[in-house]
């Protein structure tokens, strides 16, 4: 086990990956000379070469579609968009062509591509660079989505991700690449669709995604240190597939359910899987499932307009409390509030 | 006049732009007896653009096209027989059924597709093109599409990026005046398309896309250049469709008079009477050419008829590659399976499947196709000739 | 009242807005000469003129791009992006830019601008021109979002949205451009937020989107012909702003609920629905509410499989009855199925 | 050279770099001190490219410009005290603080913004001059751009639009000969920027963006014929940025030396040496001029440390332009609320909100401020530079 930096980790997967196969290839803006806009790609130019780490024009959706092309013939792109906001430049490529080439064309091609990019709030960077966007790319068929939380996870699953034949969006976050944590060495790949127990618990099971499974877990240390309540955390890890079972599994020991995501509330990820876990696990269920998510707004830019447009802690205790309905329910109330709770008290 | 090739190359030529339009022909009778679905956009008048073009290419080089390409998928030698099937929506069908008309494929051949989105195969070109010579390989990728699509965010990107990485792309626009209804003058500024490229870096030809002579002479040049010197050039190929943009185009735009005076230039007889007066083939020959390209189309159309549909199971597959890597969305499995899964030996039913979904009714595909059956659903024809 | 099709509606709603205010401008490929793709907008360019009924290149993002520039600074563009698979071309002018800017420019701008287009399979176009996907654009705040179902709502819901000051994602539907139906003669506006109450009934609930209001219409007849079940049908009408009290009324009289639609099952309109229905109404409902959408597959062309793709009548039906607790519930199996039913019987 | 305007016109636009440049000083200054957030984008060394094309502009022409914008809306006339405002997220900022460095907006002085996207405002610019022409009006758009932008979909997809529509727009693309790291060369297979519109049916001009006087004459030029002709222009104004990227830039990948020599180019002080060897100015009213500008910069900071933050309650504020017909997604209205709303008479409460949210938790905000004050959440300066 080495300590690395989220960063750090993805820089060794790619390392690693571009060491054992000729076929890997890295394309983005910025990734070369200038080492990745968030420093991931970081000396592998020098070390692989323009050959082998290309800087792209400023062109997602011709960079997605060229890698799409290089991987229905043999190469395995890695294709790097700045962030996830820019991905909307790129989404034809993503859905009409990379997630439906291998069905479209009754499986002749694979395209073994994967487009990493970060997503999420907290740098004050505003509404075109700071959503989650993990729901858009769920929502579609023929495409995988991993959004690891951790430096070891980071690192399994994009390893994973270029030796898998379909398309995957892996989406990093923004806020984590700074974050240090337990790397296992050499080839440990993270399987997809395999969710990670964060922390074991009884009382309350607590989904969180991408980054928001760090802000479940600290919120659980709280619940259990100021409440006496021990949740269960759960980290899907990849949205598509998704390691439904895991979750399930959890819900029915806990009988209570909150997810927390930090993308809009509409459509969202939480949406999706409070209606799995309502379907598949209706009668286990002692209160409805409670989501918090990220307010629905753009993202504004002034610091504590951002603070409380995606979710932190105190939320989750909330959501959690409620959820085991120790906390009054809140009725409908049209006054302001932060990225919030949704769900009533049971 | 360019140097005709050799007499077997030249019959070639003429068989193949014949089999392209006995093809068409039939495709769209198919189609008004509602044997095809979707969308048909007919390459009738395109043909010498067609083999032209492909013939400038070797075998292992890359050929990647449009909506409009059953003549693309013909020119590489898929058959005619799966191209039918595919247009019928059978199993036996280039694209296995799943595609139709518009998304043709054969990987053996090198076919790279056919695309539905306008613009959406010119990265994939450059892709294709990249791989290529990344692997070492001299393959060249040939890249057709229309003049509408010249106005696309992809083609100043995709053109920018081929000419700095200097990819063996060849980029042709099949100038055939229009996209949909809208006349070339109406939808691009500059109209002189091969000067198009210009501005990014990517060299122009142009060629006569009735004369498959011109064509092929001109695309030959593109594909050595682009071979040896490994930078993209952008030819246009001046054409013409025949027929509407897709079979339910009334045609309000242009006038009958504009039709019938490009249709004097018709390639395929016109290459035709060129080799009978070249003395390459004679009156007799032109008729046997035709019949087998006849002939060829009925074959195609009994095989067709006769291939299986696809069966509801066949619903999910190919959706993902699976390994042990891609559980499907819901992961029903048990811990047994799962136990299994860790130990890698997968069961083909859950891993084929990939387990996509949780309350799977067999009966209901039953249920519907008698309800469809009885027409209860009420559908029409799309009128989109798009 | 007149006999009108859906394509006259929306053709009627876009002369009387052209005539009525003279900042109403429609752009988009093929519109003019051509008439539209689907005729829409036949005959408008020869009374209005090129000035007001432009033909553009094909150049999604940036046709929708010119809508938000005119929009913001004077006109009320009408854009139609052919069909709804190209508006992920233009996904970054709709999302990161028509819905963003009146907030992220703190309200001093205003983007009353319409993107129309329609969705849906049932024409074998296959995979890159069959999709319903309005739940990718539910997802985003500052969008509203309409996805009419019948002539009198196309008309009146393109009155309104036309006259709403906010970007408007007009959602129309290939397979009802035919259907003919009552509209009400002139100016009647349908507003966003009202849910049409399509059939009442007591038994159960059925939500329809899009086209599958008009399916859902059809299986509630079944349920009562041939099961003696009495459906309350309810068509949104709008997603964004959604009248949940009307869905969430029903539910509360029926305990018992159905979400119909087209697109993905995952990340859905029915998942959203189906979690807001659990967290409104979790002490209401007698069985989990049941969703039933398109395949998770891209469209396939043939004709046999794209039936089975999108949900018709038995589906419909067979969801209710579990929802009644009527059928046995499915357990999760691994077998081919047809565009399905999600849930398990209570 | 250009001839020298009136020397009051020369003093403003001296007046006008001077500004720009000490209050981007300041920004960056603001900026390691945490008063500003997110990424900072400074044009120094860019103000003669700024000054020189804006003040070719009559107040009722548009403008429209990038991430890197605080020149832009200072030219225009934003006072600086709402630019820093808008720096420091407050509720005075030009953006209401919505928006940040990368979006300034400024409505009533035809300051159409800042875009973080890149290559999104093109666009938008055509849209903004079709509605000035649609309507009657002379006014002309002048829309910003840097090199790397000129690589992306809606350039060529939006210079051929506007010289199709001959829409009154002058693109003007700010090289200044990065985008991001990439150096031109790196980037765009043609160099030679004023020539990237011309396959596109847009003339190109160039100008020196280092000196505002030509870049004054060159852009008022472009101005007058695209007002007159009524058809795109595209300007390239070469030019450098002396700083990073952003803040966050170690500039690997230019050297000192590349830098310094455009330095010695610099034009703020090379145009303030020009009126003094003109004899326009003096060395005095040059530091005079100096010392206004920073005393502005001062009372901006001022302001901007004066101007509250937004308060919780605003954050639903301006999703929607709100009216009878947009509800909120939850609806939770009661029946009462509905018959009002029926009989139109809508209480503010629910309208101006829209019910976006169901379970509100008035005490959230409050324990989340502690929370964080606390530094709970652990968060880190964004190390993008982007
Ligand atoms: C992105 C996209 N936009 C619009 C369409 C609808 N459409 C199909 S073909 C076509 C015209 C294309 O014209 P051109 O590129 O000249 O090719 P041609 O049909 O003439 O061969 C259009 C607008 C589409 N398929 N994809
Ligand atoms: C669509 C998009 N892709 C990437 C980025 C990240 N990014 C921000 S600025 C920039 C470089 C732009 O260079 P250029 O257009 O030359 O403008 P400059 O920064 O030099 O003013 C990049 C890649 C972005 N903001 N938007
Ligand atoms: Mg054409
Ligand atoms: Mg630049």
């Amino acid at each position: 086990m080495a300590q690395m930096r989220y960063r750090e980790a993805l820089n060794a997967a790619l390392r690693e990956e571009l060491q054992r196969d000729e076929r890997v290839v890295l394309m983005g803006e910025d990734i070369g000379v200038f080492g990745g806009a968030f420093k991931v790609t970081e000396g592998l130019l020098e070390e692989f070469g323009e050959r082998r780490v290309r800087d792209t024009p400023i062109s997602e959706n011709t960079i997605v579609g060229v890698g799409v092309g290089a991987a229905m013939t043999g190469l395995r792109p890695v294709v790097e968009l700045m962030t996830i906001n820019f991905a909307l430049l790129a989404f034809d490529q993503i859905v009409n062509h990379a997630a439906h080439i291998h069905y479209m064309f009754g499986g002749q091609a694979r395209v073994p591509l994967v487009v990493r990019m970060p997503q999420g709030a907290g740098h004050q960077l505003g509404p075109t660079h700071s959503h989650c966007l993990e729901a858009l790319f769920l929502h579609v068929p023929g495409l995988l989505v991993a959004v690891p939380s951790t430096p070891a996870d980071a690192k399994g699953l994009l390893k994973t991700a270029i030796r898998n034949e379909n398309p995957v969006v892996f989406i990093e976050h923004e806020s984590l690449y700074g974050l240090r944590g337990e790397v296992p060495e050499g080839e440990e790949l993270v399987p997809f669709g395999r969710a990670r127990v964060a922390r074991e618990g009884s009382d309350v099971t607590i989904v969180g995604i991408s980054r928001m499974a760090l802000t479940a877990e600290r919120a659980a240390e709280r619940l259990a240190s100021e409440h006496g309540v021990q949740a269960e955390v759960i980290d899907p890890r990849t949205l598509r597939p998704l390691d439904l079972d895991t979750i399930l599994a959890s819900v029915r020991k806990t009988n209570r359910c909150v997810i927390v995501e930090e993308g809009w509330p509409h459509g969202g990820v939480g949406a999706n899987l409070a209606a799995l876990i309502a379907e598949q696990a209706f009668d286990d269920l002692d209160a409805p499932v409670q989501r918090v998510t990220g307010a629905d707004v753009p993202m504004p830019y002034s610091k504590p307009l951002e603070d409380i447009a995606y979710p932190h802690e105190p939320q989750v205790v909330h959501a959690a409390l409620l959820a085991l309905g120790r906390e009054p329910a809140i009725a409908g109330s049209a006054a302001a509030e932060a990225a919030g709770v949704h769900g009533s008290g049971a | 006049m360019p140097e005709l090739p050799e007499p077997d190359v030249a019959r070639e030529w003429l068989a193949t732009m014949t089999l392209i339009r006995r093809f068409e022909e039939r495709a769209g009778e198919m189609y008004a007896r509602a044997k095809v679905g979707g969308f048909l956009h007919l390459s009738i008048g395109e043909e010498a653009t067609i083999v032209g073009s492909a013939r400038a290419l070797r075998d292992s080089d890359y050929l990647i096209s449009t909506y409009r390409s059953h003549g693309h998928a013909l020119v590489r030698g898929t058959p005619p027989e799966n191209v039918m099937a595919e247009l019928f929506g059978r199993v036996d069908g280039c694209s296995r059924g799943r595609g139709g008309s518009m998304h043709m494929f054969d990987m053996q051949r090198r076919f790279m597709g056919g695309y539905g989105i306008v613009g959406g195969n010119l990265p994939i070109a450059a892709g294709i093109a990249l791989a290529g010579d990344y692997l070492g390989s001299e393959d060249v990728t040939l890249c057709t599409f229309g003049d509408g699509a010249s106005n696309q965010g992809t083609f100043g990107e995709t053109l920018n990026l081929a000419a700095l990485w200097r990819l063996p792309v060849v980029f042709m626009v099949t100038n055939n005046q229009f996209g949909m209804g809208t006349s070339l003058r109406r939808h691009s500024a500059v109209t002189d398309l091969q000067r198009k490229g210009e501005s990014l870096g990517v060299p122009g030809m142009r060629c006569d896309g009735m004369d498959v002579l011109e064509t092929n002479a001109v695309v030959s040049e593109a594909v050595r250049r682009v071979r040896e010197e490994r930078r993209p050039v952008l030819v246009e190929a001046v054409t013409y469709r025949f027929r509407g943009h897709s079979m339910a185009d009334p045609e309000e735009y242009r006038s009958k008079e504009e039709v019938a005076s490009w249709r004097e230039r018709d390639p395929v007889p016109g290459f035709a009477e060129l080799l009978i007066a070249e003395g390459v083939i004679d009156e007799a020959e032109r008729q046997r050419i035709d019949e087998e390209a006849i002939a060829r189309v009925d074959a195609a159309v009994a095989f067709a008829d006769a291939s299986p549909l696809p069966t509801p199971e066949s619903l999910y597959d190919d959706v993902y590659v699976l390994d042990q890597e891609v559980r499907g969305w819901y992961s029903l499995e048990t811990a047994d399976d799962r136990g299994a899964a860790a130990g890698g030996d997968e069961g083909p039913a859950g891993a084929e499947r990939g387990d996509q979904r949780a309350a799977a009714n067999d009966e209901i595909p039953q249920q519907l196709t008698e309800a469809l059956a009885a027409g209860e659903d009420g559908r029409e024809r799309s009128e989109e000739p798009a």
